[in-house]
């Protein structure tokens, strides 16, 4: 059985703390309360109040950062022949050794999902491989599901272990710890909280009662063959995206969407350089593909909501074999016009069935 | 890109304060500067030349000269680079003269200012694009706007060099201000005399096409290219068949019409022709006075017309015409001077204006030329003008000086000593202006020969004195005492202003216009008859007080802008125009909103509605890529990025 | 290069090629002299200087900024700096919201021939900047969170609407059908507390269409998609002022929209609500009375009363009927015409302005740039051609830092400047709950101080006030430089 | 501090087919995928108004040395501070000295890239993307049909061809512009014209005075000249609106969709198949493509 220990609420200062020792930064959820509650993880500091629900925001940023640094670009000048420029490159990617706390089930499968693309496709990405391996997920299991969670209908689920280091489950005013992974097995054995296997079997009625909460999934197996079926049914899509603002909410918002954009600023010259940023980008903006001639195979938003539907549920699951969606809901309850795209999933469903 | 940098040290002007040789040395850091030197004098020929070289010895495709301001010599070395192949607009210049060398003592901060503002030219440079100009057809026709003297003298310079010319008068006949004065100073020649040969000459030239009686409606297009409307009022009179015989305005029976050609000093008839050298002498009829037109009842003029030229139902018409270029030379009204209170503000008959005055002065006038007072007709004895009566007034908003009131007012004073030898005539002055050819000397003829008496100071009241005068009360502040004069008759200098409708005129050329309506010239001093609005030019008062001789040399002036311009078939636009990105462009159209020149408008592009530039209407301003939120829009030489790359040079260090 | 040590601030000067750069001339070859901080830039016409130059500027490391153009009515292209005054002005109300102290930008009207009044000009301006010191950086701020305060008094009852002619409004809207491409509505949403828009085209669809609190969105938003083409739309009062602001600004046509209106009773405020009823796992129940909503979720009763949950826009809400409707049914509750700062406003007032720099930097730091905010607004019809994303022009990079978050903010509140009409839909679209309608509101209330008390949305024929200028602007005043 | 670790279990993950793509045999860059070589501009070509030629050297001679590549693979080649664009390294490969891409210009990048001159710095990523599979083509006929810009990536090819004539058939060309201004390597056709391996057609759009050559759109000279399909590959390239129609043409003629090849353009970013731009469905056309058969592109979605 693997390592598992036991974290009493008042221990928690103490083993961020023990976590930061480990890791460059530790990123806990906070409140960031304005006149809309919103949770996000952050690097923790001492005294610094966390509160273990679902962030707003997804930890994704430790992995794929809202904008990053590629490389940087400087010139530099021949004094005795000044058109003679010498460019020098640096592509040392930004990699913080980082742990995340209290992420939830959905949020450690999207890493699982980036990690496709990223590390096992054609070309590695460096600067994800980076901090990806310097990555240590510390997931909190749901005790119950949500009105816009669906994390079971995609193969996960409310104390899925997918895409964690080590699983924490709640139990009355404890945590309980238990490590999936390797580097998690080592962290817990290398911390000094109480072992917590006699507390297992609570935690386990905990898991197996937030899995009774949920509603029964439908069958999603068919999605991938329907959903591509569908692309000619231009009628089906606009059905579905008439209400679509095309805002990035529920990319940017997405624990496994992943799409970016590549930007040069600066020419170079100077003491800082140029840099070349590669910043998340949304696939559901119609600039996403505006190519430089003004044609644009995805110009309406229409064809943008089919290409990301089926990216999640029909083309990464060709690819990749599984779905890039974790269910988390994020992109249904922060749509600002309340898109549900459960609803449009099970309607590819219905229509070509 | 690869730029070269010339430093200039304009002998001591900015070496003076400014270590030239540090800031070109500090230039060759910044981006695409592969040349950098700090020559004496860059705009002396030889600094040309080696600019020339440079372009040719370092392959530079761009130019940053840090001298004097653009304002100075911009243009110079605009055509230095051309000279060697560049296009000009890849030029910048960086002021370290004007905005450094020449305010700022602190040879360290003046160092580094200029050199900062070099980082400006080429962060700018480096977003510049090659502009070229795009030619067009000229229209060689001209509209000259106002048929007074500067109109006439334009108009028949510009018909004796071939031009085609439409002029345009709003009265139904030309003479304007000139052709209502008795003589004209300094040498007291009969104004009828010497404008109505003029007159006729316009009447008769085959190149002048006259529309008296007539307004502008609308005006569209730009330089090269005017679409005018003319509005012909109607005058109820077919001027084709009008003989001008009179006939008809000595049987009218309504014969107490004002008589505006008389400055309300006396009355006329309802059908009249304003005076007998009237160009065109055609008989107008004024539908306010008209018993036809008034009551139905009369038609005695159409009666009595030998050709049947009477028309009643006569409407407007609007004619349409094709200009190349357009001159304004409206001229002045007189400011409304019974806000003068203390003058009596109007209410004493005896209290007239100089231009009244003139009336009486001339032998066309409602008095045949005999001086007689307004309330009873008698000849004055105690004659007062008093000048200044509202110019360089701030107390009622005219500050500035109408310019010729001190000449005539001593012409009048000593036309007013021939008529009635045994009259006093009396001048409350501020100060006598007197600069032009032989103008002093008259004034001081008026004095000594005439015994005018110039009594320096304001008058601060005119009352009647009970017994058919007027006491005129005022202070000689050069004896320091208070003065009271009796008077027969008040003359008053009264200051002018823009004349009636010159602000909407203005609106409709697009040309700017000062607080008091006077057209705003291109350059005070250097380009005194252009204005902002290619192809608009300016002649007589209509620019800002002036007299006589210097209205006809404006007209000239104009003509001879206008005969230059012809002179090309094609010209060329500053391409230093707006640019729509039309795969940017939503056709909101707060761009076409906003354009001060009308060069934006509606175009239809596979279905959609985008904004359209008229390249050789847009003049620059950049008022649009201020305006267009999604910035497609872009000023050539001043768009976005390239103000951005001026900000980010300065602000990200 | 940086400043001069300690002896230089960073001073931009934007002037106008005609008069003030002239007089700048004028002054130099009068050797006049004056304090070596300022670098020109020299544009074509004050019209030319977009307020927006002024805030890259001051964001990006500017301690002062200066404009300076003809004089009012001696502009060389006529009228640039009629609008320039305008736009300038608003943008000297609008600084002080974000925290950046106004006296830190001036214009000026300076002539080519008054080279000592621009001498002064400078030189009072250089002691103005020097006497406040190095411009505070939104990166040095220190996080602040607050939250504005809620508990606020309606200017006429709130409620549910129970008593709305839905039922009538669907007759008429079938009736209509046949002539409309669709008409834009609100149904049920994923559950009953979470309406969606509604697209109807056949009278089924009609069937559902919803009215009542929870139609939070503006389905004026969806208009300009439809240009051309015949569309009805359901408003409630503040939709319909964005609909009469897109006829406004003529980016539709009103013989191809029709409007259908009912009295609105106000809006909740979901993210209020999601907030008191917490992670729930399903509705059980929705029931309405005349006050306010009652939510059963996961078995669990929750009472909205519409006093303590509505929209802050709403409080303040003075349009509960459509300004402008094709069909109206009902009355609405009738307005108590007094005025009243919108709450994040009114929090924004009470700081000082080192508090709202750190205000804004608490709030902006999580901002995704997902472009919600900008989707949301019906008054971005950019949208697809945002500045946001262009290189050229290139406004603004793809970096995730504070001063390029919130200069989008400020580019779309500047950009609304005159056209907001307050819907607030910016703000509720944001998934992470920044309070950005507060910086729209500023303009709007900027825009009314100087214009007549001008409300955008309001009448179809009005000229929006940046569009146009007065030669003599009641109330905007020239400063003295004397 | 870190606690570095390998997370075997990751790569351990079975991975289904359709993600590994069979690129044994396609050179690649090695490193960073995004960090570019730095190169400099060693000639610029005007070409026509819209098109100019790059020749670049990457600047390590060692790397330069080492520079392999198969026909039709792509470069991103980038202006430092503006941006990268895709395009076609056009240049043969045993051309040894540089490398070669054709720029039309269109936005922002393209626009960079025609204002640089001798001597410039660029960024080069490259080879990237697939080949025509000209070792499959041996023995058999090849007729390119280019369109305007589309010469560009038919060019690297059909020098490849010549110079393995001994290998294959019967090679044609059939070239079309708008107008004989808009031809690129005009220094080149002449050359083409009288080399008695190939068979070169060329068109124009509407008749122009001193134009010796065919005038027509190119389906319809296509139409014309019926080339015999047994054996023969197309290749062809070009704008959309003229591969459209010229695969009717082509088959009309009787092209089989598996003989049918063309490469295809998308915008693109990493160029490493991750960042969502240029797919078709499932394929990307930065890592599957840019050449497909016909038949290749009827199984995909019509997504252009």
């Amino acid at each position: 059985m693997s390592t598992i220990r036991i974290l009493a609420s008042d221990g928690l200062p103490a083993f961020l703390s023990f976590l930061s020792q480990k890791h460059q930064r530790v990123l806990v959820p906070v409140v960031k309360s304005a006149n809309k509650r919103s949770v996000i993880f952050e690097p923790w500091r001492a005294g610094m109040p966390v509160v273990l629900e679902k962030a707003t925001v997804p930890p994704k940023e430790a992995v794929l950062p809202q904008c990053e640094t590629l490389l940087t670009y400087k010139k530099s000048k021949n004094q005795e022949d000044l058109g003679d420029i010498t460019v020098s490159l640096d592509d040392t990617p930004e990699a913080l050794s980082t742990a995340i706390f209290a992420c939830r089930p959905c949020d450690a499968r999207g890493f699982r999902v980036l990690d496709r693309p990223f590390l096992n496709g054609l070309f590695p990405d460096p600067y994800y491989k980076a901090r990806r391996e310097s990555l240590t997920v510390f997931t909190i299991t749901c005790s119950s599901g949500c009105n816009t969670c669906f994390c079971h209908w995609v193969g996960g689920g409310p104390s899925s272990p997918e895409g964690s280091d080590v699983l924490m489950t709640k139990i009355e005013e404890a945590l309980m710890l238990q490590a999936i992974s390797p580097a998690g097995e080592a962290l817990l054995k290398d911390c000094d909280l109480p072992d917590g296997r006699d507390i297992f079997p609570r935690a386990e009625a905990a898991r197996k009662a937030a899995w009774a909460s949920l509603a029964p999934a439908p069958d999603l197996k068919q999605a991938p063959q329907k959903i591509a079926a569908l692309f000619g049914n231009d009628d089906f899509w606009q059905s579905q995206t008439s209400g679509c603002l095309s805002c990035g909410a529920c990319t940017y918002l997405c624990p496994a969407c992943y799409c970016f954009n590549i930007t040069d600023e600066g020419d170079g010259f100077g003491v800082h350089g140029g840099r070349r940023l590669r910043s998340w980008d949304n696939c559901m903006s119609s600039l996403f593909t505006h190519e430089a001639s003004g044609h644009n195979p995805r110009m309406l938003k229409t064809p943008r909501m089919r290409n990301r539907v089926s990216h999640k549920f029909s083309t990464y699951p060709e690819n990749w074999g599984t779905f890039s969606c974790n269910g988390c809901g994020r992109c249904i309850s922060n749509c600002p016009v309340s898109l549900d795209i459960r609803a449009i999933v099970l309607a590819a469903l219905d229509n070509a069935g | 890109m690869r730029i070269g940098i010339f430093i200039c040290h304009c002998g001591s002007n900015i070496a003076g304060t400014v270590d030239c040789a540090r800031v070109a040395e500090i230039s060759t850091g910044f981006p695409d500067v592969v040349y950098a030197t700090d020559p004496v004098y860059t705009c002396a020929e030889p600094g040309q030349a080696a600019i020339e070289a440079a372009i040719h010895d370092h392959r530079l495709d761009g130019v940053v000269v840090a001298s004097c301001s653009p304002r100075m010599h911009e243009p110079t070395f605009r055509r230095t680079v051309e000279r060697a192949g560049l296009n000009r607009y890849l030029f910048e210049m960086a002021n370290i003269r004007e905005h450094v060398s020449w305010i700022g003592k602190d040879r360290d901060a003046n160092t580094n200012k200029a050199a900062e503002l070099v980082k400006m030219a080429v962060a700018k440079l480096r977003n510049n694009r090659p502009l070229l100009a795009k030619s067009f057809e000229v229209n060689k026709k001209v509209l000259i706007v106002g048929g007074g003297v500067a109109g006439i003298q334009a108009a028949l310079d510009c018909a004796d060099g071939g031009v085609p010319v439409i002029l345009l008068e709003r009265e139904s006949t030309i003479g304007g201000k000139m052709a209502k004065l008795d003589k004209t100073f300094p040498t007291v020649d009969c104004s009828a005399c010497i404008l109505g040969p003029k007159m006729v000459d316009v009447a008769q030239h085959p190149n002048i096409t006259l529309y008296a009686y007539s307004e502008l409606e609308d005006i569209s297009g730009y330089i090269g290219n005017f679409t005018v409307k003319i509005r012909k009022r109607a005058t109820y009179v077919n001027w084709e068949k009008c003989t001008g015989c009179g006939a008809c305005s000595e049987k009218c029976p309504s014969k107490k019409t004002p008589d505006t050609f008389n400055e309300l000093t006396g009355v006329t008839t309802a059908i009249n022709i304003p005076f007998p050298q009237a160009i065109p002498k055609k008989a107008v009829i004024s539908a306010e006075h008209c018993r036809q037109l008034t009551k139905g009842k009369c038609g005695v003029c159409a009666k009595i017309c030998p050709t049947g030229a009477v028309v009643y139902d006569m409407q407007d018409d609007v004619v349409t015409e094709e200009v190349g270029c357009i001159i304004a030379a409206t001229g002045y009204d007189l400011m409304d001077w019974t806000v003068y209170r203390e003058y009596g503000g109007g209410q004493y008959p005896d209290v007239i204006t100089s231009l009244q005055y003139e009336r009486l002065l001339s032998t066309s006038g409602p008095t045949g030329g005999h001086i007689r007072r307004p309330s009873d007709g008698l000849e004055p004895k105690h004659i007062v003008f008093i000048q200044c009566v509202g110019s360089r007034d701030k107390s009622v908003g005219r500050p500035y000086c109408s310019g010729f009131c001190c000449m005539y007012t001593a012409k009048q004073a000593v036309l007013t000593k021939d008529h009635l030898p045994f009259s006093q005539s009396y001048v409350f002055y501020m100060d006598i202006r007197a600069p032009g050819k032989l103008y002093d000397e008259f004034t001081r003829r008026a004095v000594e020969e005439y015994g005018v008496e110039y009594i320096r100071g304001r008058v601060s009241a005119v009352y009647p004195d009970g017994e058919g005068a007027y006491v005129v009360m005022g202070v000689d502040t050069l004896l320091g005492r208070s003065v009271e004069i009796k008077a027969d008759i008040v003359v008053l200098a009264v200051g002018i202003e823009a004349s009636r409708g010159a602000a909407a005129l203005a609106e409709k050329l697009r040309i700017s216009y000062d607080n008091y309506g006077f057209f705003m010239e291109s350059h005070v001093k250097l380009k005194p008859v252009e204005t902002n609005t290619a192809g608009v030019f300016l002649a007589g008062v209509c620019q800002g007080a002036k007299d006589i001789p210097a209205s006809v040399a404006q007209g000239s002036a104009t003509a001879a802008k206008v005969l230059a311009l012809f002179a090309r078939d094609r010209l060329e636009n500053d391409p230093q125009t707006a640019q729509v990105d039309t795969r940017r462009c939503v056709g909101c159209g707060k761009c076409i909103r906003c354009c001060p020149f009308g060069a934006l408008k509606e175009t239809t592009i596979r279905g959609e509605i985008k904004a359209d530039v008229i390249e050789t209407v847009c003049q620059g301003c950049g008022l649009c890529t201020t305006t267009c939120p999604q910035g497609a829009v872009q000023l050539s030489h001043a768009t976005d990025n390239q103000i951005l790359a001026e900000v980010n040079a300065l602000c990200r260090c | 290069m940086p400043v001069l040590n300690s002896k230089e601030l960073r001073i931009v000067g934007f002037l106008c090629n005609w008069c003030a750069y002239g007089g700048a001339d004028t002054a130099g070859v009068a050797r006049a002299g004056q304090p070596t901080d300022l670098r020109i830039i020299r544009v074509p016409c004050s019209g030319r200087v977009d307020p927006l130059f002024v805030l890259k500027a001051l964001l990006e490391g500017a301690d002062g900024v200066l404009v300076s153009g003809c004089h009012p009515r001696d502009c060389h292209y006529a009228a640039g700096n009629f609008y320039a005054r305008r736009r300038l002005e608003v943008l000297k109300r609008f600084l002080p919201v974000l925290g950046i102290d106004d006296a830190r930008f001036e214009y000026a009207w300076v002539s080519a021939s008054e080279g000592q009044r621009w001498q002064h000009v400078v030189t009072s301006f250089t002691k103005r900047i020097h006497a406040m010191g190095p411009a505070p950086h939104f990166d040095d701020a220190k996080p602040l969170l607050r939250v504005a305060d809620m508990a606020l008094t309606a200017l006429r009852p709130l409620g549910t609407a129970q008593n709305a002619a839905v039922n009538e409004l669907k007759q008429v809207i079938k009736d209509k059908l046949p002539e409309l491409n669709c008409v834009i509505g609100w149904q049920q949403g994923y559950d009953g507390a979470h309406a969606t828009p509604l697209f109807m085209k056949t009278p089924e669809d009609v069937d559902k269409l919803s009215w009542g609190p929870f139609n939070v969105m503006n389905p004026a938003v969806y208009l300009p998609l439809f240009k051309g083409k015949k569309t009805g739309v359901v408003v409630k009062g503040c939709d319909s002022r964005s609909v009469v602001e897109l006829l406004q600004e003529n980016l539709i046509k009103r013989e191809d929209v029709i409007i259908f209106a009912l009295p609105c009773e106000g809006t909740l405020d979901i993210a209020r609500v999601n907030e008191k009823l917490g992670r729930y796992t399903r509705i059980n129940a929705v029931a309405y009375d005349e006050a306010g909503v009652t939510i059963t979720a996961d078995g669990k009763e929750h009472r909205f009363c519409m006093n303590d949950f509505a929209q802050g826009k709403c409080y303040g809400c003075a349009t509960p009927m459509a300004v402008l409707a094709d069909t109206r049914l009902g009355e609405p509750h009738k307005v108590n015409p007094v005025s009243s700062v919108p709450p994040e406003l009114a929090m924004l007032d009470d700081m000082a302005l080192s508090e709202r720099m750190a205000f804004w930097r608490g709030q902006m730091e999580r901002c995704l740039r997902c472009y919600a905010c900008r989707n949301a607004c019906p008054m971005c019809v950019c949208r697809d051609y945002c500045v946001s994303d262009s290189r050229n022009p290139h406004w603004m990079s793809q970096d995730a830092d504070i001063n390029q978050k919130l200069f989008f903010q400020t580019i779309h509140a500047l950009h609304l400047s005159g056209r907001c009409t307050g819907c607030g839909e910016c703000q509720r679209a944001c998934p992470v709950g920044i309070p950005i309608l507060a910086l729209r509101q500023q303009i709007a209330r900027a825009v009314a101080q100087l214009f007549d008390d001008y409300k955008a949305g309001l009448n179809p024929a009005a000229l929006p006030p940046l569009l146009g200028y007065e030669a003599h602007e009641k109330n905007i005043h020239e400063r003295d430089w004397k | 501090m870190a606690t570095k670790k390998t997370k075997n279990a990751r790569a351990a993950e079975p991975l289904p087919k359709n993600a590994v793509r069979n690129c044994s045999d396609r050179p690649m860059p090695s490193g960073n995928p995004y960090k570019p070589a730095v190169a400099t501009v060693t000639e610029v070509i005007h070409e026509t108004a819209a098109i100019k030629t790059l020749r670049v050297v990457l600047d390590d001679p060692a790397v330069m040395a080492a520079f392999h590549y198969e026909p039709g693979q792509v470069g991103q080649l980038s202006v430092f501070g503006v941006g990268e664009s895709t395009f076609v390294i056009n240049s043969p490969p045993s051309q040894k000295k540089y490398l070669q891409f054709s720029v039309m210009q269109a936005g922002e990048v393209t626009a960079a890239i025609h204002r640089l001159t001798t001597g410039d710095k660029v960024g080069v990523r490259a080879p990237l993307g697939n080949f025509f599979p000209w070792r499959d083509w041996r023995g058999k006929n090849i007729f390119f049909v280019g369109g305007g810009i589309g010469i560009a990536p038919l060019r690297v090819i059909m020098l490849h061809l010549l110079e393995r004539m001994a290998d294959y058939g019967k090679i044609s060309l059939l070239y079309g512009a708008r107008s004989p201004r808009d031809m690129a390597y005009s220094y080149e056709i002449e050359g083409w014209l009288h080399n008695h391996d190939l068979d070169c057609t060329l068109c124009i759009d509407a008749p122009f005075e001193g134009w010796r050559h065919k005038v027509g759109l190119i389906p319809n000279v296509l139409l014309n000249l019926a080339p015999d399909p047994t054996n023969c590959i197309a290749v062809l390239c070009g704008p959309p609106i003229m591969i459209k129609f010229t695969l009717q043409a082509l088959e009309k003629l009787g092209f089989l969709p598996e003989n049918i090849v063309t490469t295809l353009e998308k915008r693109m970013k990493c160029g490493i198949g991750i960042c969502g731009r240029c797919n078709i469905g499932g394929r990307y056309i930065c890592i599957d493509g840019p050449v497909f058969t016909l038949k290749q592109l009827q199984a995909l979605p019509q997504e252009l």
